[in-house]
């Protein structure tokens, strides 16, 4: 009984053959950048961990059109609680995990009773004071958080027991990459799924929404409560594998650059966010070594290049090109 | 009694840099409905401007402002004309990346010639002289700051309320299909509306230089109160923003004087509290 | 127990203009009532009110002898009230079928079904299928609402406000922006219409009203001036000056 | 034979890369009542968008007093006469219903005329565009584009959503337009009123003209009416 | 053979100043001795992290360690960065030389750690025992509210009282301060004759010594002490307004002996834009350091920091050590006041506290 429900629910989110174009893409891409990039897997593994990130704010911004600022409110909070999880209670990877998920949750749900409500200007203002809150909470409370110099101590058993965190990182990479691998096919599942729909009409008009019947407030908190919870993975996933928690987590700057790199990759489109991540960060990473004085310029010629040119985001380039190449002929 | 006073002549004082230093995105911003995350760019370009001509050729504070918020306006000019011109049409989000990636370039092109250290701007002494008000002692500076911001409240008000061009910018902004239709020379409005936002933006750059130094990543270091103070005061408000600014002030210096322990998390909570309360900020217009 | 809709003093004000004065109507279940008046005249704010966009100063709200009068917007819907809007007010960037598509899900409340797509059920999609033919929508289904010409997207707003099945419809100027050819499209529309649902209609197509409505309500200054048949208020000398004018009669 | 004040020549438009309008050639005269009327989503609206310079032109001549206008912007070409009341009303909503009448005005306009012709819009003078009923939306439209003086009006579906007695008398005003030299090009979808009211009509299918005549020729022609129109009996 | 070193800093952002300042200093330190030490070529690697920000410095000391085969790791600006490599250099064996992170229990983490930095501790202690020799009785602290601010607080309030002096007010101000108004009306009205200050070199200090001049602090005669408020890269844009400012602190980059004099020549000569400061000296000593290492136990992690343990050496700052236990460097603490020198500031130097260690340490 259980397995067919499974087998549905995987058929159901890979929709047909066609589907599983990008599934095998995804996959076939985890194993060459691991065989490609041995030594960069660190890297690599920040990468796949901002992708559950990104891709959870998708949900929120792409999908319930709710543009907020203060996504790392539950980023931060799920590491916090994972880090403080494995240092007083179990060092269980998977346990910490769900742990950093329920106090996403959690948070995504208190904070989105207020933020929900609100639109516009006066929602991404409040959805950063929240996270400066928070912020600065963690940042008092020195006894329970180590402050400014951050949570130490954690240390991680084995993941299901058997697979150990490595000095490479391969075992963190996997770990990123399975958690990863799993939302993106929940969110399949979901943004396909009636409830899927709903968002996309209260994005659209959430005032013909409510004249449908719609509780739009609701659904806006149970969006942001799941978007929050797979924040609050990603946040766990980041302290476990640091090893350390920083009120950095909660940075203005983190959430403002999640929104950057899911509009780079096209938002309301699961894979927008994670090109757009890609892009990115690798970017960012290659510019910055390379010329770390003046990389931002790349960076910003690359924002504005793709806004002008690609308005739909990195993930319409091919799109584009094939549109091009068939006007051409 | 006195800790009242202080509180409320430091909390106006420092409302009114916060006016200063806001006061051209809630024209680009507010008024315009650009998401325009670059209006730090663009005072730190005055604030970079004046410090190059008072430190490195000694020109006197005052003609290096006018100097300096001339020539933000003659590169916003061009720079409307070519990029921003697009960016109006783009969705929020869109107009958010566009903006960011122009903040960017701002950053790293000061970054290039001057550094990433602070940029002083040279004024002349007696402007940080002690005055005392009897009760208070406050620099000159601040006095200055106040009486221009006064003066620039009262002028962007009339400006945008009782004049033909704050119709048709406003009839601009909201339709700019219909307004061009009336016979509206949009693009001219616009631009102009847009060189006024960004020499304001430089002239809050300049005088707010004393509480917020300039150095390259100014813009987005400082992104947060700018936004705070826009929103506070409602969108396409300068009144609004106006009293925002003198509200935020007041409310911060009080916590500074009475919880200072945990001021931050009193102010944040208080604009949550605020916007909880008024989700459209302090004034907004007709809706 | 009456059945049907029951308004019992009404009154709304903004600020000091009063729209809605003391407004006291029944719409019996099957009713085919049609709401007149000069532009400005509450119409609009009416509608509003039943269907719990705007809260009421005063004044109460029974749908089959329930008290609505606190209940939201979207508890109204599910309560069986739905209103097309005066200016269309539609998912310009879902196609015209997820038009149609997400109301009749959220009726049948599918929206917490995560496991299932949102357009595999084939009774559904039966529904969605039998409504664009209804309005001839067939060959626009897959195209974005926002592409439509006006009067399309008019007629999308339609089938999309009946797809909820409601049992007290508010049709606001529905054929505003409907050529007269088409205007036959939502009679027949709303002739077909099942007997147990009550029809507020507010149009200022004459013909249309005559040809619908068996009862009309004509409200100035935001109070009911009068209520009767068609005859009645194509007669009445007050109606003919405030609004028929002398093209009617 | 009174001069051509509008012609358009093998226009074709649309929207983004589509194209509604094929070839679409008409003209206008000096002082003349044309009406354009036709099904749903046949490129009424587009027809008089484009004219305005609000669509995109991919080819044709648009020339207005003998001067080609496609280059211009819209408001260049509202300065050479031309008014249009869009189908969406489009209203400025965070400006109050004077401020919207102050946005149109040219050449020595006063809004006094407007309030004289809708006084229901005196009464609303201070209140937020947004706030307006439909009506009286449909009439501040109407209004603020006749406080830009304009030569030729164009005017798409102006009645939409009017009461009856405010039609008639807004059918009167642009009679009386009409007869003070102004031109005006109506699209409406009440063929009955658009037929009365007009000397010329021209009914678009297909983003092209399938009838060009006189109002009368259409009025007693049924079965062409039927055709194209798929209207019975106009009624009244 | 190449021995490689991996430097682990901020080169880009708004902090990008820390590893400017490092990478100089190392290439002075190479410009002036070379890049062999024992037949052995070192390469000195640079690895950006944007800031503070633990999972890029530990994603970074992975790449050098595995990819780069580095033998050192150095560097870390932020106190996170530092932290995040402790469980690498543990399994790794690898030391790491701390040219900055400031707080002293990071060295608690890792026997790998080394520091050549400073600790508040250190700076904070003798400023109050100055303070107190010097007239304070009574002091009131405003620090930036953050754990190297609370360090400072702390170091300094236990040592004064200790010398019988009186805290008689605790400030701590909100790290995004910008107007020091109403902490200086607080500083006024505490009734201290000296204020101890804290905060991050920057736009922060920028501030409060402006509110500090312009509020008639020094009229009403509150004296000033500080630690690294004044920094060489921040403060000619404090202008005439810090002229005076006292501070206590481990390094000025006019501290007259030739050593320091060579070192400013070739840094002059090399990147004559540039102003020494602390984080070059940092640098600097930890290049000193990673080559005795080298000299000493070539690439065995374990073996170089028993090595490190009790070395001693002339630097331009003046003589250090390394403490065996808490393997920090021990050094002067000099007392200094801003004065101008010709187009500059500087602080000059005008008395010292001799061989202070991390005083932190044990707390
Ligand atoms: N913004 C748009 N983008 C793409 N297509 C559009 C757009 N607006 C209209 N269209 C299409 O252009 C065609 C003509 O539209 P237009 O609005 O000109 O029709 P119309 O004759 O005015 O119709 P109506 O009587 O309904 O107002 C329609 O098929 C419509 O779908
Ligand atoms: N939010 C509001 N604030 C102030 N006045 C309002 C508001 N909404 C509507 N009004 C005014 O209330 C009156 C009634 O408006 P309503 O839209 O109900 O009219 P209506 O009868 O539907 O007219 P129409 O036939 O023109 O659509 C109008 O004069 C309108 O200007
Ligand atoms: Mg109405
Ligand atoms: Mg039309």
């Amino acid at each position: 009984m259980i397995r067919i429900s499974t087998i549905d629910i995987v058929r159901t989110s890979l929709g047909g053959t066609g589907k599983l174009l990008p599934v095998a893409i995804l996959i076939t891409c985890a194993f060459a950048a691991f065989w490609l990039f041995p030594y960069d897997l660190g890297f690599l593994t920040q990468m796949l961990i901002m992708m559950v990130f990104v891709v959870s704010f998708d949900l929120i911004l792409g999908y319930a059109g709710v543009a907020t600022l203060g996504h790392a409110a539950m980023y931060g909070c799920g590491a916090y609680a994972a880090g403080l999880f494995a240092i007083h209670a179990s060092p269980d990877p998977l346990l910490g995990l769900a742990v950093g998920a329920v106090i996403g949750a959690l948070i995504a749900f208190f904070s989105g009773l207020l933020l929900m409500r609100a639109h516009g200007l006066s929602l991404l203002m409040l959805s950063i004071a929240i996270t400066m809150v928070l912020q600065e909470i963690a940042s008092k409370a020195r006894d329970v958080t180590g402050g400014a110099d951050g949570l130490t101590g954690i240390s991680m058993t084995p993941i299901l027991g058997v697979f150990e965190f490595d000095f490479i990182g391969k075992t963190a990479f996997w770990y990123a990459f399975s958690v990863l691998f799993i939302i993106l096919v929940v969110l399949r599942v979901l943004v396909a799924s009636p409830f899927g729909l709903a968002l996309r009409g209260i994005k659209d008009s959430p005032s013909r929404m409510r004249a449908i019947g719609t509780p739009v407030y609701w659904r806006k908190v149970t969006a942001y409560v799941i978007g929050g919870t797979i924040a609050g993975i990603a946040g766990a996933l980041s302290a476990q594998i640091t090893s350390l928690v920083s009120v950095e987590a909660f940075n203005f700057a983190l959430s403002a650059d999640v929104m950057v790199m899911l509009i780079l990759g096209g938002a309301g489109r699961l894979y927008g966010a994670l090109i757009g991540t890609l892009v990115f960060m690798t970017v960012r990473h290659v510019a910055a070594s390379i010329d770390p004085f003046n990389w931002l310029f790349v960076i910003g010629f690359m924002l504005l290049a793709v806004v002008f040119f690609l308005p739909d985001g990195l993930i319409s380039l091919p799109r584009r090109v094939a549109g091009m190449i068939g006007a051409r002929k | 009694m006195t800790v009242a006073l202080s509180i409320v002549v430091d909390g106006i004082a420092y409302g009114m840099i916060l006016f200063m230093i806001s006061v051209g995105l809630s024209v680009t911003m507010g008024l315009m409905r650009i998401v325009n995350l670059a209006h730090g760019g663009f005072a730190l370009l005055g604030g970079a401007c004046a410090h190059v001509l008072t430190m490195r050729y000694g020109m006197p504070f005052v003609p290096a402002l006018a100097a300096s918020v001339i020539a933000v306006i003659v590169i916003a000019i061009p720079l409307e004309r070519l990029v921003y011109r697009h960016i109006y049409r783009f969705s929020e989000l869109e107009q958010v990346l566009a903006t960011i990636g122009i903040v960017f370039v701002m950053i790293a092109t000061v970054n290039l010639f001057l550094g990433s250290t602070l940029l002083t701007i040279r004024m002349p002494p007696e402007v940080s002289l002690p005055v005392n008000l009897g009760f208070k002692v406050l620099p000159l500076h601040r006095i200055i700051v106040i009486v221009v911001g006064l003066l620039m409240v009262t002028g962007l008000y009339l400006l945008v309320e009782r004049t033909r061009f704050g119709i048709y910018l406003r009839a601009a902004v909201d339709n700019q299909n219909t307004a061009a239709s009336l016979g509206i020379d949009t693009p001219k409005v616009y631009l102009a509306a847009f060189a006024l936002g960004a020499g304001l933006a430089a002239v809050g750059g300049i005088l707010g230089a004393e509480l917020l130094p300039i150095e390259a990543y100014y813009p987005l270091r400082y992104m947060v109160l700018f936004l705070t103070v826009v929103t506070v005061g409602g969108m396409g408000s300068i009144v609004g923003s106006f009293i925002a600014a003198l509200s935020l002030g007041i409310l911060d210096t009080a916590g500074r004087y009475l919880l200072p322990d945990v001021g931050t998390i009193f102010f944040f909570l208080a604009i949550i509290a605020l916007l909880a309360l008024r989700p459209n900020g302090l004034l907004v217009r007709p809706s | 127990m009456t059945s049907g809709l029951r308004i019992r003093n009404l009154s709304k004000n903004f600020g000091g203009l009063q729209v809605a004065r003391n407004i006291t109507l029944d719409i019996p279940t099957g009713a085919r009532a049609a709401l007149i008046g000069p532009n400005g005249a509450g119409k609009t704010t009416f509608a509003n009110l039943i269907i719990g966009a705007l809260q009421p100063s005063s004044g109460s709200i029974h749908l089959d002898g329930k008290d609505i009068s606190q209940l939201g917007e979207a508890a109204r819907v599910r309560a069986g009230i739905a209103k097309t809007f005066q200016i269309t007010n539609l998912f310009k960037d879902l196609s015209v079928r997820d038009n149609i598509r997400l109301p009749i899900l959220e009726r049948e409340h599918r929206t917490f079904r995560f496991l299932e797509r949102h357009d595999g059920d084939a009774a559904i999609e039966a529904e969605v299928e039998e409504l664009l033919a209804d309005f001839r929508l067939l060959p626009l289904a897959n195209r974005l609402v926002r592409s439509l010409a006006y009067g399309q997207q008019r007629l999308v707003e339609l089938a999309l406000t009946l797809s909820l099945k409601p049992r007290i419809l508010i049709l606001d100027e529905p054929a505003a922006g409907v050529p007269s050819s088409d205007s036959h499209l939502i009679v027949d529309a709303i002739k077909r219409l099942p007997t147990y649902l009550s029809v507020l209609i507010i149009e200022h197509d004459m013909k249309l009203v005559f040809e619908v409505a068996s009862r009309i309500i004509v409200l100035v200054n935001g109070a009911v001036l009068v209520e009767g048949t068609p005859e009645e208020i194509s007669r009445d000398l007050r109606v003919r000056e405030l609004y028929l004018g002398a093209g009617h009669g | 034979m009174a001069e051509t004040l509008l012609e358009l020549e093998n226009v074709v438009a649309g929207y983004g890369e589509t194209h509604i309008l094929r070839n679409l050639s008409l003209k206008v005269v000096q002082g003349e009542r044309l009406a354009i009327i036709g099904r749903n989503g046949v490129g009424k609206t587009t027809t008089l968008n484009t004219v305005m310079g609000l669509t995109r032109q991919h080819s044709g001549t648009i020339r207005l007093k003998g001067q080609p206008i496609d280059r211009l912007p819209p408001h260049k070409r509202s300065r050479l006469g031309l008014g249009l009341v869009p189908q969406t009303r489009d209203i400025f909503p965070s400006l109050t219903v004077e401020e919207n009448l102050q946005a149109g005005v040219r050449n020595g306009a006063s809004i006094e005329e407007a309030y004289d012709l809708f006084p229901r819009l005196k009464e609303r003078r201070r209140n937020g565009g947004r706030q307006l009923s439909g009506g009286e939306q449909q009439m501040l439209a109407v209004a603020r584009t006749l406080m830009g003086k304009p030569d030729i009006i164009l005017l798409d579906e102006p009645l939409e959503g009017l009461a009856p007695v405010i039609c008639e008398r807004l059918v009167a005003v642009f009679q009386e337009l009409s007869r003070r030299g102004h031109t005006i090009v109506l699209v409406e979808q009440h063929t009955a009123i658009a037929l009365d009211f007009a000397e010329r009509v021209i009914i678009i299918e297909q983003g092209g003209i399938v009838f060009e005549g006189a109002a009368s020729e259409l009025k007693s022609n049924k079965e062409l009416l039927d055709r194209h129109v798929g209207i019975a009996a106009p009624h009244h | 053979e190449t021995i490689k070193v991996g430097v682990i800093a901020t080169f880009s952002g708004p902090n990008a100043i820390w590893g400017k300042q490092f990478k100089e200093a190392i290439q002075v330190y190479v410009a002036q001795h070379g890049n062999e030490v024992n037949g052995n070529t070192i390469e000195f690697i640079y690895k950006d992290v944007g800031g503070p920000n633990p999972d890029a410095s530990k994603a970074a000391a992975q790449e050098l360690l595995i990819r780069e085969g580095v033998k050192y790791l150095a560097g870390f600006d932020f106190t996170p960065n530092a932290l995040a490599v402790a469980p690498l250099i543990n399994q790794a064996k690898v030391p790491a030389i701390i040219f900055n992170a400031a707080t002293s229990a990071i060295n608690k983490q890792s026997k790998y750690f080394v520091r050549t930095s400073f600790t508040l501790w250190q700076v904070a202690v003798p400023a109050a025992q100055w303070a107190a020799k010097n007239g304070a009785k009574k002091v009131v602290t405003a620090v930036s509210d953050y754990n190297p601010g609370i360090d400072a607080e702390t170091a300094f309030g236990s040592a004064f009282e200790q010398q019988g002096g009186t805290i008689v007010e605790k400030i701590r101000m909100p790290l995004q301060t910008t107007d020091f108004a109403p902490f200086m009306q607080r500083i006024k009205n505490s009734g201290a004759d000296t204020v101890f200050a804290f905060l991050p070199a920057g736009p922060a200090t920028f501030a409060f010594t402006k509110a500090y001049s312009e509020n008639g602090l020094k009229e009403a005669g509150i004296g000033f002490i500080g630690t690294g408020e004044t920094d060489e890269t921040t403060i000619d844009a404090l202008g005439e307004q810090a002229i005076g400012l006292t501070t206590a602190y481990h390094y000025s980059d006019v501290h007259t002996s030739d050593l320091n004099r060579a070192f400013a020549a070739k840094l002059g000569e090399l990147f004559p834009k540039s102003r020494a400061n602390m984080a070059s000296m940092g640098a600097y000593d930890g290049a000193h350091l990673i080559y005795k290492m080298i000299e000493l136990a070539g690439t065995d992690g374990d073996k170089a920091i028993e090595a490190a343990k009790g070395l001693s050496w002339e630097s331009p700052r003046g003589p250090v050590s390394i403490d065996p236990t808490s393997r920090h460097v021990v050094q002067n603490v000099y007392i200094r006041r801003v004065e101008r020198d010709g187009g500059r500031l500087v602080n000059r130097e005008f008395d010292l506290v001799k061989s202070v260690p991390d005083l932190g340490f044990d707390r």
